[in-house]
């Protein structure tokens, strides 16, 4: 299992603060978007501008995940 | 020093913390919360962020400003929760030798801050709704 | 609010005058006695003014900076007399309901009130001798 | 006679924070370069880059003085 933080308007769309999906390390980033956006459909209009950080760290498409990983999902960043 | 915090930012001890006899120029920016945005009025915000990253980003950026400008200190810290208006929701304080190399070291502070540490803002309008700020609509990657 | 001190400048003050629910921004310049110039080291400066003058030269910059940009608030203090390493020499500080506007003011703000504004400084440097600080050696009028 | 206040390194080298000089109102702030040099040898050094101010501002050397004027010279400015 993978655990996905989700903050801001993406965690209000899922209505909870983290959710745990299926997953087989070296899976990568763009499979995440997908898998989420067929468990919740909510989401399905926010994942163009979806970011994904893998440890810490904005992660590109190709990037691999494993369940070790701290992974968290957002929008466009607006503090300041 | 970089902190979030969900008190009151106290902007006056970041700026001390940031002067010294090796710097000439301090610059402080302060955001505060702003009533008016395209005609529609704000009563207040709320911040939301996702601190172990936001932390880890403020340090990556303290960290590039210093390599692009001759910086002696730098302090920055954004406040998280529910904001009135005019509260103060970030702070930035850079000091350097010279004044043009602390308003650019500032300036490329808050501006990178707005577009890459992990924060978020929920608008409450004065007619009761609620919504979340997210700019743009880029789907690259900020670095 | 525009004002020259013999006393301390009390940026706190300076700047929450400045603060609004119309700005979303304030940017505060603070100028410090810096102990290395050029490879020589300061212990001290001494700073007069022609407080007359220099009053209506900060009220000039004031009305042109309004002119410019779409500012909120101004306060601008400068101190005058003995000042030791690290004391506070020049506050500027603005507000504007955008970022880019607050960097662009104050920094215009102390660009010029550098070039127009009749104050000088005295050095002292560590081998006991006194030097008046004339910049350039311009002979055109500062406009 | 006019009255002219001295600032800085000016009134230093005259050794006093003003001066008064016979005057005949409509002379130019040139004449008042010239006469302050005769009468002040130590300031022709700086009288090259000497600003006189008038009332405040800044004069140009066409700029006519009468002795009811509030008058000024000073090196160029430092503060900040």
């Amino acid at each position: 299992m993978l655990t996905v933080k989700l903050f801001a308007k993406a965690r209000d769309l899922v209505g909870s603060p983290t959710v745990q999906l299926a997953w087989s390390d070296g899976q990568v980033v763009a499979h995440l978007k997908q898998v989420l956006g067929e468990q919740y459909p909510a989401l399905v209009p926010l994942i163009p501008r979806l970011f994904v950080a893998v440890n810490n760290d904005y992660a590109a498409d190709s990037t691999a995940i494993s369940q070790a990983d701290e992974v968290a999902c957002f929008p466009p960043v607006s503090g300041g | 020093m970089i902190s979030l915090t969900h008190e009151p930012i106290n902007y006056q001890a970041l700026t001390e913390s940031v002067r010294s006899p090796n710097s000439g120029a301090v610059v402080l920016f302060l955001g505060t919360v702003r009533e008016l945005t395209g005609g529609r009025r704000t009563v207040a915000l709320d911040y939301e962020g996702y601190p172990a990253m936001a932390e880890a980003k403020l340090a990556e950026l303290e960290a590039e400003a210093c390599l692009r400008w001759p910086i002696d200190r730098v302090g920055i810290i954004h406040r998280l929760g529910h904001l009135e208006l005019g509260d103060i929701s970030v702070a930035v304080a850079v000091s350097c030798p010279h004044r043009e190399q602390a308003f650019e070291a500032g300036k490329f502070l808050i501006d990178e801050l707005k577009v890459r540490v992990p924060i978020w803002k929920k608008e409450n309008w004065d007619d009761g709704s609620t919504e979340w700020v997210h700019p743009g609509g880029e789907m690259s990657k900020p670095e």
